[in-house]
């Protein structure tokens, strides 16, 4: 089964109220289920989507064809009608015109307006409900969940009432629930803040910017239960340099914000990189450049990421591929940050980060934070030297009154051991190789290797990095399923690139970028870092995410039919 | 050696002979000895400039960051441990000019915080341009007929600004300065101290002369908490030029306004990964 | 369709049903009609926010930049062709939060520019997180419990900074936004005009009603050209809200200050590279 | 001939006075001279040195080996005794320590002390010039040039003085003069914003930073003989969205800053690239990151200013080699920047920031300015479109205020036509390829060819961008009397990069970039643009400049040795 539902109206009609409910109702129900957003960037009006597929397989992204067309006003069917499917079905307000004999009128506003005139979303995960022929013993408690008391009683009403205004249309949908009970239902902000917070993140700085303000909204919301400070900056500029004073003060801190904000980071981020201050950064991608769209998807930040300041120094960029990546990476960027003293970048993007999926529980019991910071008993506690010359370039971190008569000091510009302004041409480049070197370590020792996907014998290579994984794996299967030798290599890490199974792949495959991007960025990427030439590249820069049928269908189209 | 707990200063500096940083340090390690403050009890959080080089000529914790950018770690350090007396210090252009919008905004936080400020009215580190207190008439390689701007007037927009906590002193007046510099510290709040500071080699009309002939101490019947008034002696500058404690307030700071559950510094606190685990729930 | 020169609005924009931007465009567009100004004589320079969508709407010149650098390319248009009326607009989050330095040092410039700031005390396109000027106990997704810093208060900042023309006015009252604005656009210099527009989706706070409660019409006995006045109007905010002209002051303009010949627009004047050629003599 | 004399003292001692001085002297002897400067970032104190090469040939750089030592303390001496050629001479203030037999006192001190206590530079041109056996005369109009009147009489007595303290040293330096009367003698700065304000530069905006700031000083100077607005921003964000403002309202504008304020202006680069409006920025290299050195030379922003801004836009980089080419892509940026409506950024460093040298008359003849700005006449005029697509993507150019009716409509958000915010899909990704063809036109007509020295068949091809090509020019030249088959391709536009000369070039040849960065940036572009492999890479990031000798020398142990 492959069951995809688009809930479409204006801005302001309580759209993110039925995706959220229903969403998380399917959820429990037990199917597999991806849910992504398209918004515009305004508050009311215009026109958004949400789209909630099911599925008894494990989802991978979003699908265009449409079996359940919710639309709150009947702009949402001209604009989605193409994409329904033959045996579609259309739920609309009952006032509206009457398409064919598929489209179903709920009476929502009629039912709300006795109720809560408000509410005319609830009416409709009833009537959702009910022709999805589901009962509506998870979808109380749902609402149970997401309303306070005195509305509670109101919209079980409301539910009650749309759930028996239509009449059911699907009646196998619930044979296909299959997913096992350990899992949870969650978005890309919510899961890479929430890495951060178990990683024991103290300090987030930031200033809102779509799409990345979920990443703080999630965050801000446990500080009463956690001992974490989230401060909102004057700009960008004080975000990350707040985030820096926090780090150097021995807490883990953290920013975020899209490339925009980015680029008012930069000469902070060398400031990192020079002081050797850990700091995690995630940049939440939406097009650019400037303020280009505000709402939406990309990863035209790749090579502007990994290029991030003025002249070299050390700083990994990593793009995880889905949300449960995205805990993982939140938790573990911090953990890499304070044991190589480095900024470390967190490539996602809106995609990534306004989808929700059902992924396995996190596993904390992998989870162990490493701070590399020294204690009293080391031989370095005492004469402190901040930027201590050691074989891995990687110096004895204190922080400013841990330690009795020491002092911690921290330069932006060049410095010797103690931290101390230098000018001569000695220490100057003892100290640039003592950055540098400590990449190499990383390396050896921390560098996650992409996952492949695929047999030992390929014609073709499918290369992404984030979360073009998502759509790339669904084609990966649909092409196999034709019988074409296709692998997928989908990087997480990819500054520095870890580059020994691309090598290994690519002598016998073409190779094929999927990105999100105009100028295939990643192909650049790979060119100058292996010299590997990247044939083909799949690209798409209008701000939407993939599905995983449209690279099948661009696959054929532009690399089989062209090779 | 002195005790490695005092507070202690270097015989090397790259500032000029002559140059007021001298005297305001001097005054800065008096004031600092006066509180019986250790070396590592103190951070200091400085930009780019002549004036940003002070924590490499005194020894207490230091962060030399970016010009501009002398304010914001500060306000990092003191969510991370708020038991370090923390001092940002830097130069009018640093933080006036490229940090404007630092010092906006954090006399709207007004954290615990003392703020010096090397007034010397230029640009000393890049050789001699205006910078925002420079005076109107002044000429510079850039500036070749003066400014195109009117001067800022750091008192006067602090005040405006309504900080809890705004003075003046010069570092032709020892025990001034290191009166202004205590009093700051001992300020619960942001404390903005705007030092006149004379550069010898850059500003030929603000010179030693040109302040001492003019400054006059604002004495006890001098009302600082009265805004009014504060408003009317922060405009005043040209020939007669008040130095002291212009306004000061008692006000709640940034960190009565965190959601912290105790006193104990967030650096001292352990956390396990699994604290962290019951926050499924919400997803499940 | 109206005669080209003829400033228009759009029917369609993206903001909310009932949002303060409408009347504030609506009196907008009132007063550059009442002051003949034609849509090519007018350049509007606006940063990102709801508000900052403004010259898609009405049919004048616009350069929509980036948030929070409203003000800076407005400079160059002024330098370029001080012909062009320049107005500057912007939501309170872009022209006091990201924006801040600018509007600092833009005091001190005094360029002959409006500035409209729909102070609307919220982040509009953002969904609602604090702006500088939100109520300190405000709740929001990213303020759970209030904000961390007091709030900006843009004319007592504005009087404090010496700005040479501060008004603040409702657009709740047509007439009076009408007659700021204009007043603002006449005024030689600099004029920040502080507009409080209710947000209808995300300020609960400050709505029609809380202002309509609160605003008073500052009369004719009221003095704008006395600094101290100003000051103490400035400062008033709460249950009384003054609106009109704050502060007036005739001084220096940024254009005053340059060391351009003759009055013709830079745009204009014609160049040879060989105009330049004599300079090579200064490196013989 | 290849006479070297290295000034040194503590900042502050007047050092620049003498090499300002002594540098017009010698060039309006006739000299081929080579003049750089090593400053140190501070205002007094310290060690400051400047180095004046002369020569029968034409220089392109420094050299180490000094000839004549002029020590303004002893510390001078401690520091460059081993620099100084077997022959070399030290002239030295009378009180010193002698060192040896070729040590000479002057007793400059004491002279000044009767007439100007300051003055002590003045006693030592004198010195210096009857130490090289040149006479008084064009010393004494230079400073006449140099001093006002009431102070000329006295320098001109202390000058004699200081000449008739000394014995002639060098008899037949004068033998060698054989430069051309049409020349002119200019530092790299001055040449960027005299190139600029011929392009018709009428506004700068800036925020002053080394080693950047001369640009503006100098541009600050001409502002009452010009129709031109020299500005200091209150950061870099103001400064270079000025110029915006500025280029908006149809004059040409431009910034100029370090890679720190660069840093500060990512997002305002991006602005340009997707408003298309034209402006350019100049990047005065220092080494970094952060900080870093603030007052030295490096050239590590190569990738850091080709990926500008977050997501792709057409941005053009170029890295001038010297002098005389920073006053030739001053003009030509502009030039260019207005036909393709882009921002470009021009590649300096301290080094060639810094130096002056003997060059060329500029061409006026060969200057002309193209503004691509439409007129009354021209049929876009009406219903006036900034951003109608066309062809090769240049939509036609007009400026608010310029035709009756009009109005002029830029936007960061992506927008159609008329300059409107728009989020669709096709629009977007129309207004995408419009942008990025741009760059294609670009290539084709405007791109500049590297420079090649050498012949067709070579072994060796060295590499370089920007100011490394005057040392390796020079020990090009060394190599080839060894009778090494080298070449040297030397890039001026390094983005887009132009490919072809390369390509050919690198099927036979070994490739060296030659770089004043630790990561060999360069070879990445080249790898990344063209898969082609450098093998090898002379480095340096100490932030002092190359010697031709210095990369002949490597060249020998790296390349040659290694191969
Ligand atoms: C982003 C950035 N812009 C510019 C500079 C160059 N810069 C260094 S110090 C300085 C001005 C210093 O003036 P001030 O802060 O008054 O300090 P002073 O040297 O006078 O003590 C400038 C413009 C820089 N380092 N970084
Ligand atoms: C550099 C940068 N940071 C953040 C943002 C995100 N952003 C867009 S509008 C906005 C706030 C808008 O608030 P305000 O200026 O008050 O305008 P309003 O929407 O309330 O009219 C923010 C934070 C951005 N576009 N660019
Ligand atoms: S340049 Fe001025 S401020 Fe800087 S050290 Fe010298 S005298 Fe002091
Ligand atoms: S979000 Fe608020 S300010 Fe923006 S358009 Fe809607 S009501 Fe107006
Ligand atoms: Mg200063
Ligand atoms: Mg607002």
């Amino acid at each position: 089964m492959d069951f995809n539902i688009l809930i479409g109206g204006e801005a302001g009609q309580g759209l993110k109220t039925i995706d959220d409910i229903l969403g998380k109702i399917l959820f429990r129900e037990g199917f597999n289920i991806f849910s992504s957003k398209d918004f515009m960037s305004r508050i009311r009006g215009g026109h958004n989507f949400m789209q909630l597929r099911i599925s008894d397989q494990k989802l991978y992204g979003p699908e265009n064809d449409i079996d359940l067309l919710i639309a709150l006003n009947s702009e949402t069917v001209e604009i989605h009608r193409e994409q329904l499917k033959e045996d579609g079905i259309v739920l609309i307000e009952g006032e509206s015109e009457v398409i064919d004999g598929r489209t179903i009128l709920v009476p929502a506003s009629v039912i709300a307006n006795d109720i809560n005139p408000k509410a005319v979303n609830t009416v409709f995960v009833g009537a959702i409900l009910k022709a999805m022929n589901l009962n509506l013993e998870i979808a109380k408690k749902v609402l149970a969940d997401n309303f306070e008391e005195e509305l509670l009683d109101d919209n079980i009403k409301l539910l009650e009432r749309g759930y028996n205004s239509v009449e059911p249309i699907y009646d196998n949908l619930e044979a296909n629930i299959t997913k096992a009970n350990d899992e949870i239902f969650i978005d890309g902000n919510s899961a890479l803040g929430f890495g951060a917070l178990s990683g024991g993140l103290r300090f987030y700085s930031a200033y809102p910017m779509s799409p990345s303000t979920g990443i703080m909204k999630f965050l801000a919301g446990q500080q009463k239960d956690y001992d974490l400070v989230v401060e909102q900056a004057e700009d960008e500029l004080a975000a990350l340099n707040m985030a820096l004073g926090g780090s150097y003060s021995g807490i883990r801190s953290m920013s975020g914000t899209s490339g925009g904000g980015l680029a008012l980071m930069n000469e902070t981020i060398g400031l990192a990189g020079i002081t050797e201050t850990p700091v995690v950064v995630a940049d939440v991608q939406r097009p650019g450049p400037a303020t280009g769209l505000p709402t939406r998807t990309g990863q035209g930040d790749l090579l502007f990421a990994i290029n991030s300041a003025q002249d070299d120094f050390p700083l990994m960029v990593i793009a995880p591929r889905d949300q449960e990546d995205l805990f993982y990476t939140g938790f573990r960027a911090l953990n890499l940050a304070d044991k190589y003293q480095i900024p470390v970048i967190i490539l996602s993007d809106q995609f990534n980060a306004d989808s929700s999926k059902n992924i396995k529980e996190f596993d904390f019991d992998s989870l162990t934070i490493e701070r590399n910071i020294i204690s009293s008993d080391d031989e370095n506690a005492e004469n402190y030297k901040r930027y201590k010359f050691t074989e891995d370039g990687i110096s004895p971190r204190a922080y400013p009154g841990q330690f009795k008569g020491e002092t911690v000091l921290v330069d932006s510009d060049e410095h010797d051991e103690k931290g101390h302004i230098v000018e001569d041409a000695e220490t100057r480049i003892k100290m640039v190789d003592k950055r540098a070197c400590k990449i190499d370590k990383l390396i050896e020792e921390d560098l996650q290797k992409p996952n492949y996907y695929g047999e030992e014998d390929i014609n073709y290579l499918l290369l992404t990095w984030g979360s073009s994984y998502g759509p790339a794996r669904e084609a990966y299967q649909l092409l196999k399923e034709e019988d074409i030798k296709v692998g997928l290599l989908s990087f997480n890490d990819v500054w520095p690139l870890p580059k020994d199974k691309l090598k290994e792949l690519a002598e016998d495959a073409e190779l094929v970028t999927v990105e999100l991007n105009s100028t295939a960025q990643f192909k650049s990427l790979i060119a100058s870092e292996t010299l590997i030439d990247v044939e083909n590249s799949i690209l798409k820069y209008d701000g939407r995410p993939f599905t995983g049928k449209e690279i099948y269908q661009r696959f054929l189209d532009e690399v089989i039919d062209n090779g | 050696m002195a005790n490695k707990k005092e507070i202690t200063i270097t015989d090397e500096t790259a500032w000029c002979p002559g140059c007021g940083n001298f005297p305001l340090r001097k005054a800065l390690l008096a004031a600092l000895r006066d509180m019986n403050l250790d070396s590592d009890q103190v951070a200091m959080f400085t930009g780019i400039g002549q004036a940003a080089k002070m924590p490499h000529y005194i020894n207490v914790n230091g962060f030399n960051g970016l010009h501009g950018r002398s304010f914001p770690p500060a306000i990092g350090t003191r969510v991370g441990n708020h038991n370090l007396k923390v001092i940002v210090e830097s130069g009018d252009g640093c933080s006036y000019g490229e940090g404007g919008n630092h010092i906006l905004h954090n006399i709207r936080r007004n954290p615990d915080v003392t703020h010096l400020v090397h007034n010397n009215q230029i640009y000393g580190l890049t050789k001699g341009q205006a910078s925002p207190t420079s005076e109107e008439y002044i000429r510079t390689g850039i500036q070749i007929e003066g400014t195109t701007a009117k001067p800022f007037h750091p008192a006067r927009f602090a005040v405006g600004m309504g900080a809890s906590f705004v003075a003046r002193t010069f570092v032709g007046d020892q025990d001034h300065l290191k009166k202004m510099v205590k009093a700051a510290m001992e300020h619960r709040g942001y404390a903005l101290v705007d030092i006149l500071q004379p550069c010898v080699s850059f500003n030929k009309i603000n010179t030693y002369q040109w302040y001492s002939e003019r400054v006059y101490k604002l004495d006890d019947s001098y009302d600082p908490s009265n805004i009014d008034n504060a408003f009317e002696k922060a405009r005043e500058w040209g020939d007669n030029i008040p130095i002291g404690i212009i306004f000061q307030n008692e006000e709640k700071i940034f960190r009565d306004r965190l959601l912290l559950e105790d006193d104990e510094p967030l650096v001292e606190k352990d956390f396990n990964p699994k604290d962290a685990k019951s926050i499924m729930k919400d997803f499940k």
